[in-house]
């Protein structure tokens, strides 16, 4: 698999007695982004939890590897303060990273100073940013990505595409679903075309 | 080899719902029929012929309904256990559609015996109810069957929902060691086994045979009511296949 | 070793350990009595408390039925044909299956006295089953069928 | 950070943030209990004999009562996603998660018994019984309890149909629980029942980790 | 369509889609009845002296299960929101949605009373009472629990916190439905316990809806 | 209130310990539009909740007309079909609209023949059009949009232009929250500047 970040063939997936996509194939390779784009209830959000393994009632075949999902509902808690949120999460994730190093995701992502309040107590906006400090703690090479740019002021969107970048500059993959512009200038499309 | 490939093959087609739809209907019109027969012969020969009981005199006879229903009931949810494992670990289609399709026939089973039970106890035992560890076991079976019906109606996709009750179907299956053996276990209101897999039954032949009849018989009942709805849900789940465009269209032209 | 393997070894441990005590659990268990009524003996000999709610059992003893000709009372006594019998009172009707040398539960009271004040009476029937001929047949010598098992 | 360890410290965390939570299951039995003592007017007698039967009647809805929420709260903001896909092994955050759910019910009401005991005139002598029997007991109910949870959390409302899903399933541990106290204070001295509690807890322990993950794919599917 | 009228429909169709929960009250409510006779394994004297009160009991309990969705959802799908805001009279809005509340819990479990009596050996002579307190009983549960739920919608698993704050409310219901039952049972015969219940769901009746409304605008504040 | 539609005095709120927003005035006349800008967890929502009357603890004044509010929450049952969710809404805020009136909002947001649909089978962005739906229902002549792009594609972005300007041009008045640029030409501005 050190290859291909994901090979999906032949994907194909009925819901509510409405086909939304059909023979679908997509191979990612190290370094690969691909945006996946279509109209609303196109099947993005489904295509990206098949992918994930949440969904299993699809045709065809997936093969992935080891993936980061960041889907509608952020996967954050807000109960728990900021940085207990991400040290949750690394423990997980069994990647053992040094709170020092949480902090400093905390001040990529522009919540410096944040690291003590609870999630609760964030706008909408700040409670995606504690989601988009998540991505990357781990060594996942593949990033499935539902919408990330969600709630976001300008200054994030440019975060997530900057993200984007390390995260390929790395090797890594990004399969990521958007209705806005990637801005990402050699990516991949793949549209899902009118719905239903 | 060619025994292990056969029974792939086998095992494949099982899966395939259409496969299934095609080659079950004799089966149905035969276990339909045989049903039919044992159920006549074992229940008229156990209520009008045979012998009545030294102690219980004629309410005896409520055994020809009560025995046969109290198993079929436990055996039905066991096989919907076996079909949750597989549906869980081979995601066979027709695993899911038996989970579904078995439901109403093992909870009515268990009603029945329920009830069986305790028309049988005013008379004998002196109480319609009791709380022993029999009665007790066989009514968190109704409960089971109650809980998977309503699971499958509270989950609004077909595929999640088969799963969820795959899930407590495994888990339920814990109860029926427990109905099987509570009377030997505790001390129970309800009497011991009559029949016993290594020792002959402590009641004669005129009086088990017409019961071995119903036994059988509500076990073919059970095949073919399975296969009938069955054959329904298939048709209902895989209404988008051309095999059933094609089938409904060739009956109806 | 890889995770996935340190993984599989985890689960498959921790249902090794479970199953073990689960075990050994039950063999502790079955090796405890835990019939909750008591016996002739016990109501006699003092173990059964008075005046509580509380389940006894035991065979009708031959001769000992008594039912009053105006009203439903009827008093019996239950014995283990080994020695110990008590004196049982109850106001209702009696299930079929009562009668002499039947297994029999209570349920009630006992009083200061000793007499076992009955609120239900429960019949309790064998797994056997035959036609009356048979049963005149074989009456003679057969032992009495012990259904309550209390001896167990 | 072990996971395990993680899972616990998050859990505390959160629980303390919601501390009125910790109270409320043991709140709930002890104003259910009152609430008989109230109806009855009875006195010692009458509520004695009821007393076992009442109190774990009542601990068995107040841990029901309190797991709707066991996965709730992480259902819906999507950190069971995250546990699911990504815990290695997810059984082990799983046990985790419900360890602290007993702590805060079966072992805090455990600890409450004295007092419910107090209020419904159980005898002294009885007491040991119902906490030796609550301690071993009461791990199932929310061993149980959270298979019901996870297959019930993606639903709106699933608050009763969990009841009907778990209920049938305490019932032997309602038995034996509340039979040891009876017998107890009947005067027959004996075990059994509590080490049938233990098979029950222990044969729970060892399998509900894992149908309650089969449980929450499911419902994570939808 | 008025605004009562087109909220009953709207909670009509809301409860035919998520048709389990009609039953469910009722199942608990039979469930735990059962859970008692189970774990007294009393005959029928026992029982019959508890009856009414069990009866009570888990029709205030079940009811209490109930409430905890009663708002939850509109609360989470921002309906809550839109009603608070634009209804006009918010309060006639909220009486229907009580009102279809206590269709399926109260007053359907009154029709299930029968079957609960049966199970506790309840004397037959005692049942129209207990029906009688049930149905003029059950509606200030209701009311009276839809200003707690009103109270607690915003935190998530606020079932527990919900329970403290309703069930003293509860008491004095449960003090005359049940005293009732008993009176009935010792031969008194006198309705001075219904006219009570009668008093106590008139003045919920005209005070609940607009404690309701101030509930769930501080609710919303959050 | 003819003349003006909102007129907000000296407005300031603090949450959290942290202020958001000091001595804010603006006034909103018959066919105004106001985009409401601002980084991530600046206040945009609260501010919003404010005039709304949903959050009461604020410092100076706000005059309101009659208001349509859509929040983060979009206020569409999952388990109402599309058009029940309509009907009902319709009901509550005591405007007698036909059926027939509501299927034509229906197609005009993109889902004819969603009619009896459970909300709770929609897409994120399909739910959001059913909110989308509701505005414009009643007559309240101010809108308080918080984020109205959210989870939409473009063709639903153009729509909510377009139900803006219909809206302007019967006299209403809009004051919009958003991260995007919100696309109307003579639309006034209100940044709420830097977060914290
Ligand atoms: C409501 C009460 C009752 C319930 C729930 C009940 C339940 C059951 C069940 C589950 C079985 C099947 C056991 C197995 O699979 O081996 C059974 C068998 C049987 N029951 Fe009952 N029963 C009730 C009352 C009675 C009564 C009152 C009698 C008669 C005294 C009776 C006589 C029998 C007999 C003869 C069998 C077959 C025994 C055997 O397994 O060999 N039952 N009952
Ligand atoms: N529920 C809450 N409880 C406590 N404080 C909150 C809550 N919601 C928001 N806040 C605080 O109020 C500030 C403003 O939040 P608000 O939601 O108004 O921001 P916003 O401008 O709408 O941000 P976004 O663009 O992310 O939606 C946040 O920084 C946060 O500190
Ligand atoms: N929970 C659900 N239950 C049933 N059907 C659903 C559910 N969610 C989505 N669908 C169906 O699946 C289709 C695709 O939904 P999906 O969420 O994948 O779309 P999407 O492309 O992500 O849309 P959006 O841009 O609005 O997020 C929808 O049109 C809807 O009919
Ligand atoms: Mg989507
Ligand atoms: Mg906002």
């Amino acid at each position: 698999m050190s290859e291909l970040r994901l090979e999906v063939t032949g994907l194909g997936c009925v819901r509510e007695g409405r086909r939304l996509f059909q023979d679908l194939n997509l191979t990612l390779t190290p370094g690969a982004c691909v945006a996946l784009t279509g109209p609303n209830g196109s099947g993005k959000s489904t295509l990206l939890r098949c992918i994930a393994g949440l969904y299993p009632d699809y045709e065809g075949t997936v093969e992935a590897a080891e993936l980061s999902y960041l889907g509608h509902r952020p996967g954050v808690s807000p109960g728990l303060p900021v940085l207990e949120n991400l040290r949750w999460y690394a423990a997980l994730t069994g990647s053992r990273v040094p709170v020092t190093a949480l902090i400093t995701r905390l001040e990529i992502v522009g919540l410096a100073g944040y690291e003590d309040v609870l999630c609760a107590r964030l706008s909408a906006g700040q409670q995606r940013r504690v989601a988009l400090a998540r991505l990357g703690l781990d060594t996942s090479p593949l990033w499935l990505l539902d919408e990330p740019f969600t709630a976001l002021d300008t200054n994030g969107q440019a975060l997530v595409r900057q993200l984007i970048a390390g995260h390929r500059a790395q090797g890594g993959s990004v399969l990521c679903a958007t209705h806005q512009d990637l801005g990402v200038a050699d990516a991949g499309v793949l549209d899902l075309g009118a719905s239903g | 080899m060619t025994v292990t490939e056969t029974l792939k093959r086998w095992w494949h087609q099982l899966g395939s719902p259409r496969w299934f739809y095609e080659i079950s209907g004799p089966w149905q019109t035969g276990f339909a029929v045989l049903a039919l027969l044992l159920l006549a012969i074992g229940t008229v020969w156990g209520l009008a012929i045979a012998p009545m009981d030294y102690q219980q005199g004629n309410s005896f006879r409520i055994i020809y309904v009560h025995v046969p229903t109290a198993i079929v009931s436990q055996t039905v949810y066991m096989l919907m256990g076996a079909a949750g494992l597989v549906l869980l670990v081979w995601r066979m289609k027709l695993a899911d559609m038996v989970l579904a399709a078995a439901v109403p026939f093992g909870m009515s089973m268990t009603a029945l015996a329920l009830f069986t039970g305790a028309v049988w106890g005013k008379p004998t035992w002196g109480a319609w109810w009791v709380w022993d560890a029999r009665t007790t076991s066989m009514l968190v079976l109704l409960f089971l069957y109650f809980g998977l019906y309503a699971l499958r109606q509270a989950i609004p996709r077909n595929e999640a929902a088969g799963r969820a009750c795959a899930v407590l179907a495994l888990v339920g299956t814990v109860n029926i060691p427990i109905i099987k053996y509570s009377v030997d276990w505790w001390l129970t209101l309800h009497q011991p086994a009559t029949f016993k897999l290594t020792e002959a039954p402590s009641m004669p032949p005129e009086m088990w045979l017409p019961l071995l009849l119903n036994v059988l018989g509500i076990y073919c009942f059970f095949a073919a009511n399975l296969i009938g709805r069955l054959k329904l849900t298939i048709l209902e789940r895989e209404s988008g296949t051309r095999w059933v465009r094609e089938l409904i269209a060739g009956r109806s032209p | 070793m890889n995770p996935k393997r340190r993984t599989r070894l985890t689960v498959v441990l921790f249902l090794l350990a479970g199953a073990g005590v689960s075990v050994t659990l039950v063999l502790l268990a079955l090796n405890e009595n835990i019939n909750m009524f008591y016996p002739p003996e016990a109501v006699v000999g003092g173990e059964a408390p008075v005046g509580t709610q509380i389940r006894a059992g035991g065979m009708v003893l031959e001769g000992s039925v008594d039912r009053d000709s105006e009203s439903l009372d009827v008093s019996f006594v239950l014995t283990d044909y080994v020695g110990a019998e008590f004196p049982v009172r109850y106001s209702g009707i009696l299930p079929d299956l009562f009668r002499e040398g039947q297994g029999i539960i209570v349920q009630g009271e006992l009083n200061g006295e000793g007499v076992f004040r009955a609120s239900q009476v429960l019949a309790k029937h064998d797994e056997n089953y035959m036609p009356p001929e048979l049963a005149e047949m074989s009456a003679g010598h057969q032992k009495k069928p012990n259904p309550l098992n209390y001896d167990r | 950070m072990s996971l395990f360890s993680a899972q616990l410290r998050r859990e505390w965390l959160l629980l303390i943030q919601h501390s009125e939570e910790v109270l409320n299951p043991l709140l709930f039995l002890f104003l259910a209990i009152s609430l008989f003592a109230l109806a009855t007017g009875g006195g010692p007698d009458v509520l004695r004999d009821y007393a076992p039967a009442i109190i774990w009647v009542l601990v068995l809805l107040a841990n029901l009562m309190s797991l709707e929420g066991l996965f709730r709260r992480d259902y819906e903001d999507g950190t069971l996603e995250l546990l699911v896909l990504k815990a290695e092994p997810a059984f082990l955050a799983l046990l985790a998660k419900v360890l602290v759910h007993w702590t805060f019910s079966g072992l805090a009401m455990t600890l409450l018994a004295p007092l419910a005991a107090l209020i419904l005139y159980l005898p002294v002598s009885a007491l040991p019984m119902l906490i030796l029997g609550l301690v071993v007991g009461t791990p199932a109910l929310s061993l149980i309890g959270a298979v019901g949870a996870a297959l019930t959390v993606g639903l709106k409302r699933g608050g009763a149909l969990l009841a009907l899903l778990v209920l049938p399933l305490y019932v032997p541990v309602l038995i034996f629980g509340a039979g040891a106290v009876l017998e107890q204070m009947a005067g027959i001295e004996t075990l059994a029942q509590i080490y049938w509690l233990g098979v029950i807890t222990m044969a729970s322990l060892t399998l509900a980790p894992f149908a309650v993950l089969a449980a929450l794919r499911v419902s994570l599917e939808q």
